[in-house]
């Protein structure tokens, strides 16, 4: 999941590591509000579930309230990368002397947290890991003992020669790495850590993702959760059973897994359309599911055709066929539905289905084949 | 011969009570694994399809002697029950459990590690060879005994990439799905080491999906250390571009773990890569 | 340190171990009052930092306020193994059915957390690990991963054969666990662990040590702190660089590291004497500890002769000499003094301790044959 | 020989800018130990007694090729400073640091173990090989280089015995004090491992205290698998029955730890146990 700067904020205040002072907004107003009781120049910066904001023009400095309030108003009506900004940040400008990097992650390949650490921090440090990979310095951290003092010390010493910034940012490394076990972050990452003129150090970009799997046990971020418009019905599908992502194409799509969902989905590209969503069922094809997945399908405009593609496995094929007919007979349906169905009871599914209006094929080359088809162009 | 799994496995159920346990326990019988036991706590004595149900995992190893073990436990408590696995001596566990927060696995998998057990999932269907034995939720009747390895990071699309093996008339020495979560037990390459050693196998089909770099990593290795003939298929090509991992995720892999890229890597280590499921054995035949 | 049952049980509490309700008393008016706001029958215990006060006659199950207090003034004026009782536990009496005994400990064997369960718990357990020690099942905790909760259940079931009894006791091994790594204990128990005829269970007795070396990490269990007369010496002492322990004998021993000053008194002990005292100055002899070191001796109105047994190691004999005299110029001591100083420059130190009424010897048995000699019968 | 230090042993010292690091370091390179050299964070490019000074243990070890490092540290950051050392790569620690917590001390040597490092202490006085080196805080005068290995858990009383050994014309082999906390690195018994394959250790003087059950431990280890003739004495026969450990205490050591019971078991093991610290010698001797 992910969550919003100013609620990471929130967090890495909580485990000690020093934020600029800052306020979130949802009006212009509330914007100049902030901007009246925080002193001197600000930022004001959208709070938005994309990355590259910068570059969009969702961060702008601004020197008096009024500042404040015209620049809340822009970004506040702004879209970036398909995502409305509904909230800004008004945050303490920073005198920027310098820009470190900190990023901790779970490394899937040594399996354990990772660190990295760049003297060359800031908005291009990817092209940074791109271009001279050797500026980037990383650490793979025993997951029984934690990090220790001395290895945070040593990544600190890659990033200062001056022994009071190496201890400030040793200190905020291994606050970091608390924070992102304690959270049961997926990432964790400052970007830039800053030093000012006067020698002190800030967390200018905070970044937290937290795995989904242990939200369970994090009720009080839970609660942090923003959702988009479209990650709203991705939800609401999930708490259903399904797993849901609209696309754009015409072709709807039904399927059992997610690794099957994604191969129909790139067969119906092969053979030169679109497909219109990513939909997982999931293991078993009950009526209900079958009626809630179609419903989300007919509520997509763009939807010519349907595809069910679903692979027995366990479940016979034709309980599954018996659901689908339950499932339609519930639903007034106009568009085309292509159904295979393939498994143990193949043969008796397909009588099942013979009596229906569905077209049943055997194969899903074919039934991508035939939903392209039929969809027309 | 096979890997991992064969006639005489011992298996044990953990979880055998549950929905899930005892119905897949019916499942595996019929189709001839050999299960010696289940554990549920506090189900102690009771006996579920005729196998007997024990408290704790040591007691029915000490009892049975599996070596063995599938999870069906819930994710809450299927922490635990890893360890327990392991803590009772069995080398093999194979986790259906799915949504394991990834912190808890990693610290999993250093215990497993420095254990010498090994671990298939979490979130796998499950592993079998065929006519042999089967401990998972895969369907059985879609198997048959032959010289296709299959490792797979799916579930249902394994059994779309199997069902055309098997039609083909090749059939399958092992196959296993080692679950899409970002922390798991066995890699690709894990497989390819056993499949390498393995006298039955004469080929191997890899059914990859985006996300990570596990795939990248076994073209390299299959270029360099593997003999066998491998065939590919890697699923997402249309997937959206997917939740980004911040900056930290892109540095970290230095890839950001599109299919494009897989199917680059596969290619370019001289890995044919099936265009769609049908054409993977046609793919195995030409190599 | 040691601290009370009752502060035992406000960390147990903190931890959701169940502990009966109860309240400490310093008065018998005290313990009327608590047990009137307790209903039924109560349990008077005395609160002292010795063990086996049930059978000192300390524990006293009363029914009714006025009989607490009767047995708190019986309680508070008691004198159990040299220690005066000046607190009581009023707390509810339990309906015992089964005693268990539960302990954690850290092992110096296996140099890791060990747990430690018997189904025959109660104030006879020492026996039972003597006489049947199959009765006691332990368990070494891998201090990396903690204690499982698998591993605390099939300890609970070598207690209990109900599943209820089992998975309540495997949830408080796991929460003694929990307790006793967060405050850095060197032992927790729970002796007896009781289940009563309802089937609830209890902590009967809570039992915790704490590691010195980690009381500084633990500021708010430091100030459980309640010394003895004895032990305020004792910590006196040490604020001044000093380890002291009163013993019952009359010669007084000075010496430098804490075997040797074990080795002194054993001689002393061999020669036909009894030591006064165990004192350890440390491994710097100056002048102000001397002098703080002789000032304690002098105050025991037992000691006859004082022993000064010096092994001057990395600092030269000749220096500690000089601090001797120094010191001793500065207190006015009737009582002999034998002094052994070896090592670097014995002799010059000799010579220096020619000068004045000391009594010098060249090894540490001369030391003591002297001053138990000088010390008469 | 000798046993874990002599004079081709390369010293860190770390905290070597404090005021008891750089007394004796002073001390150990008078007496010929081959200090190369010291770390203190922020004091990096320093020299103390002409030895370099580095920020991190890693850097001193890359650049100065030591294998041994003595501890200095305080307390509180002594824990860092054995974790790092042996992250570095250090294959003998001797922590003279006292203080550290018990559950700290069990992580730390979980670590040093998994990892094959050696730890002498905490609360230890150090180390020598008579002529040879000298890693700690013992004063060199006392000793001379000859046939008796001597192993303590106290300091001065570790001093008294050697000067008895010493003036009897033995001398030392090795002489260490491996400290008196409840969890510490090397323990009688692996130090009597090393004396055992020392050609040069002739026989061994085992110093005892009381507490613990590590004396009765290597009573039974020598009478089974020790073959050179020991010498034991034990401090603290007339010491007050000490602060008991609960219940605990007693059923996990299967004992009390008193002194008493140590004579005991070194006496029915075959062991000579000497009265005072005069009679050791006369006892290597007769035996």
């Amino acid at each position: 999941m992910k969550i919003h700067e100013y609620q990471a904020n929130e967090i890495f205040k909580s485990f000690g590591i020093p934020v600029p002072d800052g306020k979130v907004a949802t009006t212009p107003e509330q914007a100049e509000k902030i901007a009246n009781e925080l002193d001197g120049p600000l930022v004001v910066k959208a709070q938005v579930h994309a990355g590259g904001r910068g570059k969009a023009g969702g961060v702008k400095l601004v020197k008096t309230p009024e500042e404040a309030k015209d620049a809340a108003s822009k970004i506040l009506s702004m879209d970036i990368k398909g995502l409305i900004v509904n909230k800004v940040l008004v945050t303490k400008a920073l005198d920027i002397k310098d820009e470190a990097y900190i990023g901790f992650i779970v490394d899937r390949r040594s399996k354990k947290p990772l660190v990295m650490v760049s003297a060359s921090g800031g908005i291009d440090i990817e092209e940074v890991a791109r271009e001279t990979p050797e500026k980037i310095h990383r650490f793979i951290i025993d997951p029984l003992y934690g990090l220790f003092p001395h290895q945070a010390s040593e990544l600190a010493f890659k990033l200062y020669d001056d022994i009071k910034l190496v201890r400030k940012a040793a200190d905020i490394i291994l606050k970091l790495y608390k924070a992102f076990i304690a959270v049961d972050a997926s990432l964790a990452e400052i970007n830039p850590f800053v030093v000012t003129s006067d020698g002190e150090t800030w967390t200018s970009d905070a970044k937290i993702n937290i795995d989904d799997n242990a939200l369970a046990r994090h009720h009080d971020i839970e609660k942090m959760r923003d959702s988009t418009e479209a990650e709203k019905k991705e939800l609401d599908a999930k708490s259903k059973g399904l797993s849901y992502i609209k696309l754009n194409g015409k072709i709807g799509c039904v399927v059992n897994g997610a690794g099957l969902a994604m191969a129909t989905m790139d067969l119906i590209k092969k053979y030169g359309s679109e497909p219109a969503n990513f939909l997982d069922i999931g293991g078993s094809s009950s009526p209900l599911k079958v009626v809630n997945a179609l419903n989300i399908l007919i509520s997509d405009k763009n939807v010519k055709s349907i595809f069910f593609n679903i692979f027995g496995g366990i479940t016979r094929c034709d309980d599954v066929a018996n659901g689908i007919v339950e499932a339609l007979s519930k639903l007034n349906i106009d568009l085309p539905i292509v159904i295979r169905l393939t498994g143990t009871n193949e043969e008796k599914a397909k009588e099942i289905l013979s009596r229906t209006d569905l077209i049943t094929v055997s194969s899903m080359a074919e039934g991508a084949r035939k939903s392209i088809e039929i969809a027309g162009k | 011969m096979s890997i991992l799994i064969d006639e005489s496995t011992k298996v044990l159920v953990q979880g055998i009570t549950g929905r899930d346990g005892s119905f897949h326990t019916k499942k595996m019988l019929e189709y001839g694994t050999q299960i010696v036991s289940g554990v549920t706590p506090g189900k102690g004595g009771h006996k579920i399809e005729g196998v007997p149900v024990f408290d704790t995992v040591k007691e029915a190893v000490e009892k049975t002697g599996a070596d063995t073990s599938i999870l069906f436990v819930p994710a809450k408590f299927a922490v635990d029950a890893l360890y327990e696995a392991c803590d009772a001596g069995i080398k093999l566990i194979i986790a259906i459990s799915e949504g394991i927060p990834v912190l808890d696995m990693v610290r999993i998998v250093a215990f497993l590690n420095d254990r010498g057990t090994s671990l298939i999932g979490p979130n796998s269907p499950g592993i079998i060879s065929p006519g042999k034995s089967k401990v998972g939720i895969l369907p059985g009747q879609i198997f048959k005994q032959g010289s296709i390895g299959v490792i797979s990071r799916s579930g249902t699309l394994t059994y779309e990439v199997v069902h055309h093996i098997t039609n083909a008339g090749l059939g399958e020495s092992t196959c296993m799905g080692i679950g899409g979560d970002p922390i798991i037990g066995l890699k690709f390459i894990d497989c390819l080491e056993l499949f390498k050693k393995d006298k039955e196998t004469e080929g191997v089909v890899l059914v990859g999906e985006i996300g990570g770099t596990d795939e990248e990593e076994s073209a390299a290795y299959i270029k360099e250390r593997f003999t066998k003939p491998v065939v590919a298929f890697i699923a997402g090509l249309t997937a959206p571009p997917g939740k980004r991992m911040g900056h930290a995720g892109a540095i970290a892999s230095r890839g950001t773990g599109t299919a494009a890229e897989k199917i680059r890597a596969f290619e370019s280590a001289g890995i044919p890569v099936a265009g769609e499921p049908e054409d993977i054995v046609k793919l195995l035949k030409s190599v």
